[in-house]
């Protein structure tokens, strides 16, 4: 496999990645890839990594076994590695852990993020205070509407939350305004990109402080089933930071991998957020990579229930992953996704976000194909107490259907 | 190096240049707001494309692109806007302003020629920085276009004497950090940055970002070559939107006014 | 000291416990015991609900280290047991993994439980999804109409919620009612209480099930210290089972223990939930304890802000604990757990839950008033997502006043 | 054992045990409705004592119980009301029925000597199981009251043996399981129930909870010596209200033709 490779020095991906940012900001990004290089080799960083992320957050996170639903289903066995119980909800929190100690490290005081429905929002603002930085959280004026209570939450950890009145007032716009922000304050300022997007090196970064999620997995896997490795492998894809984090070990390894977007209404409307299978290459926040456009180049408003696989984008390794062809990636509706919600909340107790629904939608599938003996790993990215609205509201409209 | 280049780079002036958006409020009224532009002396036209997702821009020259958006203009239309721009008679160098995407979804070769065969002078990329335009900066001089690059105050000092050393066009320092847009001060050291700039430049160094004033302007005489202006003059558009659309002679009298008590008194 | 003795034979802790309960309910109470007591003498028994605690619900739960907080308050460090990391976000879930798997044991094919504002609803439906039985939830008709998202959480997890409209329609005439239904139902169901309340065995039951973060806690801190103990526990009593969970290895041992309850808008006034420094000795939910009633035995409605400390009664162990000076128990008022969860989410990024707060709230007068190499633990038991809406509706409330 | 219950116990009678609220609607209702109870021929009268938590009624009781507390009525009030029963002639034995917490709250001696004097002659404590009554019931011997025990089809059988052997009063078997509340089918194996608790008991063996129909009332006459009917009754008083506060003697009228429809002709 060719995956070792990458990305290159000047943060490719085959042809994905790279920085396409304003001349301001690339001092900027050689610093944090000379610091986040210094600190990757840096013992002592990395360990105080590992420290946070079991002491504060908890980690590692169990990987469980989901025997009813298995049984229900047919096939191979499911297994869920347990991100939901994180601090915070979900995976976002192991990434900005790893970015805010390296700002800490980097001297910095302040940090700016983008946030979508606001799980990332509330991570960063989780980190800020927990190390003491400041916190401006970019958030489109739609979504703070629609996220009051994530932007309430924010607010108590002392974050300060910037309505976003540009363009669709949404995610993408959210992280326009952010790197403009970060082009104004580049100096002092730490930007705390929350998925595996952006320009090189957060990509990377991101990547490697969300690995964790797939090496607690392997090697629990190991001790489960005496040391094989799991059959398949699922993640959702948003930017597809916890799919990254995921599949990291097992690239190498001749490991089935899935990432699953969202096809919210259905990949042949207009309404979904399948940027591999809808898109095209093109640049968006500082990478080249897919992403869901007009011909003319115009970036295009995705659709999906879940806020946080609502996005153009997708990271560039994602990109690249899928057209070397070395991860097979999906797409699930809307309704798949809150039909696997309910089977799994209803045979295991646990009510997973909206997000990680898509890929044990997609498990359930998989899983019905495969032998009893064989056995399903899929990432469950984040708990579903954030959607518990959405829901209700989806089934009172289904009701009113009816 | 084009004769629209040799008479900007020959010029003893301190050097005009305004941005205006492509389609803002209409085809017609870019057409005749250029033309208003170079009568009001300006040296070189940059001509900004309506993009969805502006990074380095401030909120008037989003609002601009929005407008221009919604009048369906684009990347190929700009262009071919520039064709239309020089039947009427425009002298000065034009520079297309454009994101990365809008270049990479019309095709970067098939611009190239378009711009070469449209008189276009120029591109400026502002989210492509030197890094990423190795292959676009071959493309342009093969097809006889300046492909303007961007410095910062941010940029690091061997840096810039490279980008400086290899400008084509202008060179364009950024006054400040962060996006386009009116700003009321400038950065300390700003004048250590422009004489470094200026140290290697063999092109035009000209500042911009921020500049709304005739005395903002002023102060930059000396340590540089030009200026340039963009949400202010896009601003004053943006008040006339109205009548550029509907009457548009006097709108374009006005235009000419308020630009003529923007420039420096010595500049024409 | 005298406890290792209790609860005698009868279930009595000292005067306090036994079974107030009606007859036709005693022979459960009588299989229950003895189905209780053969379990946890079960090596495979406990051994399953270790591993069913460490890979579906993720424990142990870190004692993370409060550095800004404690900093910022002076005095003693305080470290914080972290049960909202749990699964399902509070102790909750310990206590009802427990009591399933002794009814799945026990062959039981029901479970009902009570619930205030739904926090134990959420966890006994939880389980009962997790291993297969039928459950309902009874909550007060009230107490649904303000906490609709954890109705339809418990929906979502296949659980009927029954609506209790008799009384004050909330939490202890939900208990009554789901006592009523076991009376009626007893002979094939199980009743899974949610905290170390109602008639013997269940206090030692809960209590069991809920050592863990005791024992947790004591090698935690051991590991981090030395091998030294704390120097003061603190946990916040509602009905007493993370308290008397986290309290349980000891109490045995020097080390001062606090627990802390619900004072609302103060103890001199009539709205709290303040059961031992205001109560007298009465029979509430088949146990002799310490509850809120008037001189002729009318039991009263209690007030605080966090809905799960809003019980008129207290658990048995609590009375005896409180009666033998054993355990300091004090009051904190709404306003000072606000204050306390504000700083705790300000200082180190942990959103904890109204009732922890109060624990919060108390351990910060404590550790002000200890050395500098001093420390306090105090129970986290559970995060306050749930809680957003309130805290939202006090923030608006409070700045009208202002 | 007083000469109350030594009527009770030597009537020849399938026995008819009304249980009413006290204080349901007021004071003077709870009398009238006693002295009418006696007079359609109750053999005994279980009076109820209003609790905010009544965790052993249903619904029906539970709605009177809320009554009676809106009358302030309270164990004191209702114990002295078995005083003014008696001074209006009630001559059937009386029986308290109280929730363990309201006893302890008044103080099981006070509330014993209270009761002696007052003319009652029974005490029966819902939540009060046999295992946590050692005290009471050594204390009401003590005092001349009977305590009531509850038995359940789910009470063990060695348990029922010894319960019924030691009951006081009558032994109170209840018909089904589940709180109090009328019940239009009983457990089956009811009479093998029925039989064992018989077999021991010394004082009358009465079937209670959910019977609300003569029909229901008769199929245990045979099994038992007599009959508790609460609900039904209950039931009967919340539907008379208001009249049984504003037109009372009318009200009491209805009251007795409907009591007479329940029971089974042959009891008088
Ligand atoms: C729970 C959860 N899962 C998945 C995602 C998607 O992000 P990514 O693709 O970076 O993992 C999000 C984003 O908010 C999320 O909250
Ligand atoms: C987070 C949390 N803490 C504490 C309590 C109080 O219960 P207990 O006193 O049994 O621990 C509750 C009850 O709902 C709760 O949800």
């Amino acid at each position: 496999m060719t995956t070792a490779t990458v990305p290159d020095h000047r943060g490719r991906y085959g042809v994905f990645g790279g920085k396409y940012v304003p001349e301001t900001i690339m001092f900027a990004l050689e610093e944090l890839e000379t610091a986040f290089n210094e600190a990757i080799q840096d013992q002592e960083f990395n360990e105080l990594f590992q420290k946070e992320l079991a002491i504060y957050s908890g980690r590692p996170t169990p990987l469980t076994k989901a025997d009813r639903l298995s049984e229900s289903n047919g096939g191979a066995s499911i297994y869920l590695k347990r991100e939901d119980l994180n601090h915070t909800g979900a995976h976002k929190i192991n990434n900005a852990i790893g970015q805010a100690l390296l700002a800490v490290r980097m001297g910095k005081k302040k940090i700016i993020a983008e946030t979508g429905a606001g799980q990332h929002g509330v991570a960063a603002a989780t980190v800020a205070a927990k190390y003491g930085l400041s916190c401006k959280v970019y958030m489109g004026k739609e979504d703070i509407r629609r996220q009051a209570l994530n932007v309430f939450r924010m607010k108590l950890l002392g974050a300060e939350v910037i309505e976003v009145t540009s363009g669709s007032q949404t995610l993408k716009d959210a992280t326009n305004e952010a790197i403009r922000e970060w082009v104004a304050a580049v100096e002092d300022t730490f930007y705390l990109i929350g998925s595996a997007v952006g320009p090189y090196p957060y990509p990377k970064m991101v990547k490697q402080f969300q690995q964790v999620i797939g090496h607690e997995t392997e090697s629990q896997f190991k001790e489960i089933q005496q040391g094989k490795l799991p059959d398949a492998v699922v993640a959702c894809v948003g930017g597809g930071s916890n799919a990254i984090g995921m599949f990291a070990p097992f690239i190498e390894k001749d490991v089935p991998l899935y990432g699953i977007e969202a096809a919210g209404m259905g990949v042949e409307t207009a309404q979904h957020a399948a940027t591999l299978s809808k898109g095209s290459n093109g640049v968006i926040h500082g990478s080249l990579t897919k992403l869901l456009q007009t011909s003319e180049g115009q970036i295009t408003e995705p659709y999906s229930i879940s806020a946080g696989l609502d996005y153009p984008g997708i990271g560039p390794e994602h990109a690249y992953l899928h057209e070397t062809k070395r991860v097979t990636y999906e797409a699930v509706t809307d309704e798949e996704a809150l039909h696997a919600l309910k089977l799994l909340c209803e045979n295991e107790g646990i009510l997973c976000a909206l997000e990680s629904a898509h890929a044990v939608a997609y498990s359930l599938k998989l899983a019905k194909e495969m032998q009893k003996d064989q056995h399903v790993v899929v990432c469950l990215s984040g708990r579903g107490d954030k959607d518990v609205h959405t829901l209700m509201e989806f089934e009172e409209g289904g009701n009113e259907d009816e | 190096m084009n004769k629209r280049w040799e008479v900007f780079q020959h010029s003893s002036d301190y050097r005009f240049t305004p941005y205006i958006m492509a389609g803002d409020p209409c085809e017609e009224a870019t057409i005749e707001l250029s033309l208003a532009l170079e009568e009001c002396g300006a040296h070189a036209l940059e001509l900004g494309v309506p993009y969805s997702d502006p990074l380095a821009d401030g909120p008037v020259i989003q609002r601009a692109g929005m407008r221009g958006l919604a009048q369906n203009m684009n990347l190929e239309k700009t262009v071919k806007l520039v064709s239309k721009l020089r039947e009427r008679g425009l002298k000065i160098p034009v520079i297309i302003f454009t994101y990365y995407n809008l270049l990479l979804q019309l095709g970067e070769n098939r611009f190239l020629k378009l711009a070469e065969n449209s008189g276009v002078d120029g591109v400026l990329v502002p989210d492509l920085p030197y890094e990423e335009s190795g292959y676009l900066r071959k493309m342009c001089s093969e097809h006889n276009l300046a492909l303007v690059s961007l410095v910062s105050p941010t940029t690091r000092e061997e840096k810039l004497a490279r980008l400086s050393r290899e400008a084509e066009g202008f060179l364009y320092c950024i006054s400040s950090l962060g996006v386009t847009g009116i700003r009321s001060e400038f950065r300390a050291g700003l004048d250590d940055f422009l004489k470094a700039a200026k140290r290697n430049s063999r092109v035009p160094v000209l500042v911009g970002f921020g500049l709304s004033t005739r005395e903002q302007i002023q102060q930059f005489d000396g340590s540089s070559d030009g200026f340039i202006v963009g949400s202010a003059i896009v601003k004053k558009i943006e008040e006339l939107e109205s009548d550029l659309l509907t009457n548009r002679e006097e709108a374009i009298k006005t235009f000419k006014s308020y630009i003529e008590s923007l420039l420096p008194v010595y500049s024409r």
